[in-house]
């Protein structure tokens, strides 16, 4: 599989001299992966691939628009790039997309791996990339239907254990924007949480104004994360991000039929809408 | 002979404690361990396995964000900060996270000193707690430390089988030693565990020679100019200033900054002098590295190891040494 | 509204005296269409038109009780007469205010729920829901029927929830499925003077007169009809209109579930037709119906 | 550094009566940036104005916020007025203190007073945060499009023409003329309706800078004032125009008649057709749902089924011209204008919905309006007043008012206005035609109010001896030959029969079918009802909430034919004075897109209803969008939808409205 | 609940027609509580959601958004666009512990001042039965 994967790499790298391939290598731990941006054919043998694989690479195609890239993809990370063409930030002519069938991610940390998935692949339906150009591995069936179990224990709360909940998890938050840096969805030129003038959100970090961080992040999120689960990875204090956006997606997917990342074509469900519609939730 | 507390009593202490002063002591939830209040009823949650907490003490010197002053808008006068006069103790503080906080005060407690930091510092209490079984990306031996380095801190404590061997390394610490607990007896104090050392020689020389060098680039590809490392970080203290209008009076707030995030150095007009992930990532290497030990002698690094633990995209500051150590000569 | 073959039935009380008929076929059609009636329990008189003339309260309250001993039941409440169906709506209507629904529940001394579950139907809503499990032994083949709603089933509009008060449906289509014609005629839902029959029988003899009348310039065989009042108006009466009015009207009036009796083939002895002033036996032999 | 000035108006006693002033001046005079707070009696009078401008000299305010009656009612006023002290007018903000706060809460004194502060706190947030805007011009397209050939379209169409501008005269119908051209005589004259009509008709089909285009619809309408474009869908009139010369021989001949929609179904016509003999144009049209060899054709293409129509042809085989074109097929014409006016007009309620009536089933139960074709000389009858179920000279007529108006039950609220007076005109006329008829009215209130409209109604009281009876009938029926009208007599207070000849129901009107779709596509209001809406009740009647559309007539709500002329004129008038200029000014709230924040991701694109937005390359190879603002009418939809905050609208900028919500809590 | 509980409720009503039909609640002089706070805006779409958080994070009690009825909107779209957004943040604020019956969505017209009048009263009676915010 390895062998698929540095091969095709390297056949493209020697065609796009100018061109760069981002994918695994072993982590400083010994036995963890980490990103790794390779410009020459011959460092191919750095390339890996296994069950700590975890990170979205596609992240990194924002800071190489208009060069050309290759770049090894899970099926969750896949989606990450039909988002960001569909929102016009990535040419796809100008990058070869690795695309890998994922066997699920386990959990793991520096220098140390757990025996069991991460949350977001227990959870996870497409173990096929959704656009790829050589897809490396058989192609799986998609996985029937979601289970949102988790999000509906939140939902089973009460509204002031809900309130309570969120309290805490948001309390934790240092304002490090680690969840913001890593995702995917998060390009903005100048995020409206560094935005002085107007200000939405202050520097402090008082609950309050951790609350609307956090909720103005998701909420740019909306119908939009692809749930590569990457916030909630690096986030330094483990606040469950992906269970604020899980609820949004399972939202958007009842009241606009629309998931995410699917194609690069569908309109998203905020740049449309239907007439007829009631969104019953709403009246 | 050795001064032992034996767990039990230790419990019965900790809660003395937490009546008498605010203690602050690694708890750890939902997998998370973090330096939190913990009120005498709730002794028992306190976490004495735990490795290091996520986020270094430091927060309790230097905040997240505090209000440094306020400005009354009738009168235009200004409103120093409550500043609580409650004393506060920090227990299982470990060896690092203390020299962490020295490193800090080399800064604030200079001339001019920061009267809010040296306040909240004059009115703490450092329990430690010696490093039995260190973590993967410790490596505070390289850098001037040890797990079992008393130094920095009131008390020192060092788990063994038949209870914590209690040293008052302060005047402070001997009068808050519970004796009455305290048993005089023979325990061997635990062997030292080994961490491996990172040859540091002829760094800062290295780096004042490649400033430029594409080197810096290339390790920040993966970057993804988070916070994190610096929020993690033990002896991390920039900070961003800035005012909120309220109702009746305007606050003056510092919050923690760093240097990796993309603006840090923005100045007016929109020029920055550190535009690219590479030049903010280097910044951080040279501060630690290069100028602060110019400036103060040591390396501002306590080898907590949080940064390495905490990096989403595993950028290793102690492969960054051997990396810089191979940058030609 | 509950949706079910049980209802709680409210005969009022001509369905004792004037209208056995009427009371009879109901019970005897529904039992053939599957409906079970519940008949409520010690229920008294609706308040008729004479109630609420002399106190609103009365005639309020008197209905009432038989929505409460409905919703006792948890069924909607279906009466055969128009009248008692009206008074029952009114009812309900009223009791949706507050202030009227308190005082009631004093004199009943019992809580009236503020938005009851159950609701109320008159039979011919009910018999049109479960028209098609008609069965159809002796289509009314060219029976030519007006259908007469009268003037309270569908008024005032927005209290009785029927349906178009000026030109209803329901009977029409019932007749039509019988395999009967009924007669396009425009006095469906005119008043045939009710209960004026014992204060001011000029009245009821002008309005009853014209309704017949009318109903056979439509070129009607006999009226299907749905309320005991406006019955014995139109039956009973029929000798002193004709007389009043130098006319031999002669048009049977036949309570609709007659109707629906002799078509689904029940005993014709038990459709009780000899209970009807106007003998309807001569028409139904000419169209071979007996 | 903003100075702003805060002015409470009293306005009378209308806001000073509900609340303390002077508390909420001292409150003003504390808010940030705020110099000087003063109130005023009126401030919208001229010493009120006044006083503003004084104010803004002597303090040398750069900011104003006037606490006063709602912006929709004075903002164009004080913007005038703080112009006229030499500030940008787009530096104001008015606190809307009566509509939305003294007159709601007239019940507690204190609770309006805070709430008043508190509205002008708003805006003194927002207005600190006010930029001066500079309308921009655009040019105007000086070409009218006037919608409905309707006497009130024939007369706007005409007055711009004579103001030398060209008018496209558009009109759905075969021919122009309206309701209007249906009508026998017109009260309360009496003089003949088409006499006075048709030679305008004429003046519109000759005048050089109008051009009519019948038997066509609005397909789509884009642009803004000024520079509208029009999509118009020219139906197929089966007939090439060109080459007609309305001789006429082909509908005398066409063998297939069916009921002529101009008479009302009381008459017939030809398949191919002109609506009645003075139509303009008068070159017919053919009715495909009736020509046989329509038919025909249809019965081909269906794979023959059924029975053969007959492949009849014969307009086509005696056309002298041969303008006979079954080929031709709809087509879609698209035309710049500069604005449009509205006159669609109205239609005459249907009276089959009043079932106690008969519900249209009784023939001898007939609308005004076949009256009107049954009186008229080249009428179904050639002007013979006949039943049209027998054919008898009809002796008793009863009149029933208000069908389909003031009828809750029939959710009819409005009154129709003019039916009380046709009533009494077809009674006087009745009686002209012939001395032996005795009309009975039926009536809820006789309204009279116009111009000898009371004389007229005596008129048909006394010389024409109608009997108006005080009550609405309950019910109609058929009785023999006799039509039977029960009503209570108000006045007696006790029922009463009617037996008639011939009943006449005084339908009311309602607007044209389709109107509300015409509507959405001019995006302009409309009411429950369909009538279109103006921008002010009385201050801007022909005036819609869009610029360069306006409305007039009875689309707008029921009129006569003297104001619907009269509607006609002061649209016209709207428009000429429009295209008295070379340029507009437009307003200068629109969206504003921040290059540097924009990363390109083009949702406001998608979300735009004006396509106002559109995308280009920076210098550092960036896409961004750019808005058209002569295209954006300054919704704000882009600016909801932008995650980066890069776009955003001027006046309502996301600083402001940030502002407004954070001074309630500061 | 306390009777001194005054619930503060910020409104974003569109221009054309829900800022009208307050107006008109005012020309027909319809009372009702003092309780919300208006800010106009053009349009109910240019309503950014985060406007609604930023007034829940400084403490509203409620937050109404009132446009056109659909298919009224004077920018023919805004309202659509309007009922997605609000459509999503509310299910989303109350999963965050922020009572949805918090957040309204009202169609009022430029005719309905009735109808206005009726939507602040009701909004206000739901608000004081809920008692203030659990911070």
């Amino acid at each position: 599989m390895i062998e698929i994967i540095r091969n095709k790499a390297k056949e493209w790298l020697e065609k796009n001299e100018d061109g760069c391939v981002i994918g695994y290598e072993r982590a400083s731990d010994g036995m963890t992966a980490r990103p790794v941006f390779i410009y020459e054919p011959h460092m191919m043998g750095k390339l890996i691939f296994d069950e700590t694989c975890v990170h979205n690479l596609s992240k990194y195609l924002l800071n190489r628009r208009g060069t050309r890239t290759a770049v090894v993809v899970k099926p969750c990370d896949s989606r990450g790039i039909n988002l960001l063409i569909n929102e016009h930030q990535l040419d796809r002519d100008s990058i070869y997309i690795i695309g890998v069938v994922c066997p699920g991610m386990k959990e793991s940390h520096f220098g140390r791996i757990e025996d069991h998935p991460l949350s977001k692949c227990r959870r996870c339906l497409h173990h096929t990339p959704a656009v790829y150009d050589v897809l490396v591995g058989e192609p799986q069936p998609e996985t029937a239907s979601h289970d949102y179990s988790d999000v509906a224990r939140i939902e089973g709360m009460s509204l002031q254990e809900r309130n309570a909940f969120w309290k805490e998890q948001f309390g934790r938050c240092i304002r490090c924007y680690g969840c913001r840096q890593i995702c995917i969805g998060c390009y903005c030129q100048e995020c409206f949480v560094d935005e002085l003038d107007p200000l939405w959100v202050g520097i402090r970090s008082c609950p309050e104004d951790n609350w609307i961080w956090n909720i103005g992040r998701a909420f740019h999120l909306s119908a939009r994360c692809i749930s590569c689960g990457e916030c909630e990875r690096v986030c330094p204090v483990g606040i469950p991000l992906m269970l604020a956006n899980r609820k949004l997606e399972k939202e958007s997917a009842d009241l606009f039929d629309f998931e995410p990342g699917m194609d690069a074509a569908t309109a998203p469900p905020f740049a449309t809408f239907i007439k007829e519609e009631t969104l019953e939730k709403v009246e | 002979m050795t001064s032992v507390i034996v767990d039990n009593n230790l419990h019965i202490w900790l809660k003395e404690l937490a009546e008498k002063y605010i203690l602050i002591a690694p708890v750890t939830s939902d997998g998370v361990t973090l330096f939190k209040h913990v009120k005498a009823p709730e002794v028992g949650s306190i976490d004495l396995q735990f490795l290091n907490t996520a986020v270094s003490p430091k927060g309790y010197f230097f905040p997240l964000s505090e209000t440094i002053f306020s400005i009354g808008v009738e009168r235009g006068d200004v409103i120093a900060p409550m500043n609580a006069d409650a004393e506060v103790v920090i227990f299982g503080i470990r060896p690092c996270d203390a020299a962490g906080i020295a490193l800090i005060d080399r800064v604030f407690l200079a001339e001019p000193v920061d009267i809010s930091y040296k306040g909240k510092r004059d009115r703490t209490i450092l329990i430690g707690l010696a490093c039995n079984t260190p973590s993967p990306e410790c490596f505070c031996t390289s850098v001037g430390g040890g797990p079992a380095n008393p130094m920095y801190l009131d008390i020192m404590l060092t788990h063994t089988p038949s209870g914590y061997i209690v040293q008052a390394i302060t005047g402070k610490g001997k009068e808050l030693t519970p004796v009455t607990m305290v048993e005089e007896k023979d325990v061997p104090s635990p062997p030292t565990p080994r961490i491996a050392a990172i040859p540091m020689e002829g760094v800062r020389e290295i780096m004042r020679r490649n400033f430029d060098s594409p080197y810096w680039d290339r390790v920040a590809d993966r970057c993804i100019h988070c916070n994190i490392c610096s929020y993690v970080c033990p002896c991390c203290y920039c900070f961003d200033i800035r005012d909120y209008a309220g109702k009746d009076k305007i606050d003056r707030v510092r919050s923690w900054e760093s240097c990796q995030s993309a603006g840090f150095t923005r100045i007016a007009g929109g020029h920055d002098p550190r535009p690219t992930k590479g030049a903010r990532l280097r910044q951080r290497w040279y501060h630690k590295l290069l100028y602060y030990p110019t400036l103060f002698g040591d390396i501002k690094c306590t080898g907590c190891g949080r940064c390495v633990r905490s990096c989403p995209v595993n950028i290793d500051i102690r492969e960054i040494i051997m990396d810089v150590q191979k940058l030609n000569v | 509204m509950i949706e079910t073959d049980r209802y709680a039935y409210y005969p009022g009380c001509c369905a004792k005296a004037s209208a056995k008929e009427y009371d009879a076929t109901t019970r005897l059609v529904c039992q053939a269409l599957g409906i079970e009636l519940v008949e409520l329990e010690n229920w008294v008189c609706c308040g008729a038109s004479s109630a609420h003339s002399v106190d609103k309260l009365l005639g309020i309250t008197l209905p009432a009780q038989e929505l409460q001993s409905a919703a006792r039941l948890n069924l909607d409440l279906v009466a055969s007469c128009s009248l008692c169906f009206s008074r029952l709506k009114i009812a309900a209507h009223e009791l949706k205010n507050e202030n009227i629904r308190n005082q009631v529940s004093e004199i009943l001394n019992e809580k009236i729920p503020a938005n009851p579950r159950n609701g109320v139907k008159h039979l011919l809503q009910v018999l049109e829901s479960h028209m098609d499990k008609i069965p159809l032994k002796k289509p009314l083949k060219d029976l030519k029927v007006a259908c007469y709603y009268g003037c309270l089933l569908g008024r005032p509009k927005e209290i009785a929830e029927f349906e178009d008060e000026e030109n209803p449906q329901v009977m029409d289509k019932i007749i039509s499925r019988l395999g009967g014609e009924p007669v396009e005629w425009g006095f469906k839902a005119e008043c045939c003077g009710g209960s004026h029959i014992f204060t001011r029988q000029d009245i009821v003899l002008k309005l009853s007169h014209r309704l017949l009348y009318q109903a056979k310039q439509a070129g009607a065989d006999c009226l299907a009809v749905v309320c005991p009042v406006c019955h014995s108006n139109l039956d009973a009466m029929q000798k002193s209109i004709d007389a009043e009015y130098k006319d031999k009207v002669d048009l049977p009036a036949l309570y609709i579930t007659q109707l629906i009796g002799l078509a689904a083939g029940l005993p014709v002895k038990k459709l009780m037709f000899d209970k009807l002033f106007v003998d309807p036996i001569p028409l139904l032999r000419r169209k071979g119906l007996v | 550094m903003a100075r702003v000035g805060v002015f409470i108006c009293h306005c009378g006693t209308n806001i000073s009566g509900a609340m303390d002033i002077t508390r909420v001046v001292e409150a003003a005079r504390k808010m940030p940036m705020v110099v000087t707070a003063s109130d005023n009696k009126y401030t919208c009078s001229e010493p009120g104005q006044a006083s503003v401008r004084q104010a803004i000299a002597d303090n040398k305010l750069n900011r104003v916020v006037i606490a006063a009656c709602s912006p929709r009612m004075h903002e164009p006023t004080f913007r005038k007025a703080v112009a006229a002290a030499g500030l940008n007018p787009y530096l104001l903000e008015i606190a809307n203190i009566r509509e939305q706060c003294s007159w709601v809460h007239a019940h507690d004194r204190k609770k309006a007073t805070d709430k008043a502060i508190e509205l002008v706190k708003i805006a003194v947030a927002k207005v600190i945060r006010h930029e001066p805007l500079y309308p921009r011009e655009v040019p105007v397209t000086k070409r009218a499009l006037v919608i409905g050939g309707g006497i009130t379209g024939i007369q706007a169409a005409l007055d711009i023409a004579n103001a030398g501008h060209e008018v496209v005269l558009l009109e759905q119908e075969p021919t122009i003329g309206g309701r209007m051209a249906q009508l026998d005589k017109t009260f309360p004259t009496l003089d003949c309706s088409a006499c006075i009509l048709t030679p305008k008709m004429v003046d519109v089909a000759n005048h050089p800078n109008i051009r009519l285009i019948t038997y066509a619809e609005i397909k789509e309408v884009r642009g803004f004032v000024g520079n509208f474009k029009v999509e118009i869908m020219q139906k197929a009139r089966k007939v090439d125009h060109t080459k007609c010369t309305g001789c006429g021989t082909c509908w005398q001949k066409c063998p297939e008649k069916s009921p002529s929609e101009f008479d009302l179904g009381l008459g017939n016509r030809p398949s191919i057709y002109i609506p009645f003999a003075q139509a303009v144009p008068a070159k017919p049209v053919i009715d495909t749902d009736h020509c046989r060899y329509i038919k025909y054709l249809q019965w081909v293409a269906d794979g023959e089924q059924g029975k053969k129509p007959p492949e009849c042809r014969i307009c086509e085989k005696i056309c002298p011209t041969g303008s006979i074109a079954w080929d031709q097929e709809p087509q879609t014409i698209t035309e710049e204008f500069g604005a449009v006016v509205v006159a669609t007009g109205f239609q005459v309620y249907d009276h089959r919905h009043y079932e106690e009536y008969g519900g249209g089933a009784y023939p001898d139960v007939i609308s005004g309006m076949q009256l009107e074709r049954l009186m008229n000389a080249s009428g179904p009858t050639g002007g013979e007043i006949i039943r049209p179920s027998d054919g008898a000279h009809p002796k008793t007529v009863a009149f029933v008012c208000c069908v389909g108006s003031r009828d809750q039950a029939k959710g009819r609220t409005y009154c129709s206005k003019v039916c009380c007076m046709y009533t009494a005109k077809h009674a006087i006329m009745l009686k002209e035609h012939d001395p032996h008829v005795q009309c009975y009215i039926f009536y809820i209130d006789v309204r009279a109010g116009g111009k000898d409209f009371e004389e007229f109604y005596l008129r048909a009281l006394d010389d024409a001896g109608a009997i108006y009876i005080k009550g609405r009938p309950s019910k109609i029926y058929q009785d023999g030959k006799k039509m039977i009208v029960l009503v209570e007599h108000a006045l007696m207070g006790r029922p009463i029969e009617v037996a008639a000849d011939l009943v006449v129901l005084a339908t009311g009107m309602e607007p044209r079918t389709g109107a509300d779709r015409l509507a959405q596509k001019l995006n302009i209001s409309y009411n429950t009802y369909h009538f279109l809406v103006e921008a002010h009740p009385k201050l801007r009647p022909v005036e819609t909430q869009t610029d360069g559309i306006f409305v007039a007539g009875a689309c707008v709500g029921p009129r006569d034919i003297p104001e619907s002329v009269a509607q006609g004129s002061a649209a016209a008038a709207k428009v000429v004075g429009l295209f008295s200029r070379d340029a507009l000014v437009t307003d200068p709230v629109t969206s504003v897109v921040n290059r540097d924040r924009c990363i390109g991701c083009l949702l406001c694109i998608a979300v735009c209803p004006y396509k106002a937005i559109d995308c280009e390359t920076t210098r550092d190879k960036r896409v961004v969008a750019v808005v058209n603002e002569s295209l954006c009418k300054g919704c704000g939809l882009c600016v909801g939808a932008c995650r980066p905050k890069a776009v955003d609208l001027r006046g309502f900028t996301s600083q402001q409205i940030l502002e407004e919500v954070n001074s309630l809590w500061s | 609940m306390e009777l001194t509980y005054e619930p503060r409720i910020v409104g974003f009503l569109c221009n054309w027609c829900s800022y009208a039909g307050a107006d008109l609640a005012g020309t027909s002089r319809t009372n009702y509580p003092a309780n919300i706070r208006i800010i106009r805006v053009p349009c109910s779409g240019r309503v950014d959601p985060l406007f609604i958080v930023k007034a829940f994070q400084l403490g509203a009690d409620g937050v109404l958004v009132a446009g056109c009825h659909p298919g009224d909107c004077h920018y023919s779209d805004g309202n659509y666009h309007t009922r997605r957004r609000v459509g999503l943040l509310r299910p989303f604020l109350d999963y965050l512990g922020l009572d949805k019956a918090r957040l309204r969505l009202e169609w009022v017209s430029a005719s309905e001042g009735k109808r206005f009048s009726e939507v602040v009263l009701s909004f206000t009676d739901t608000l004081i039965k809920m008692g203030p915010r659990s911070s």
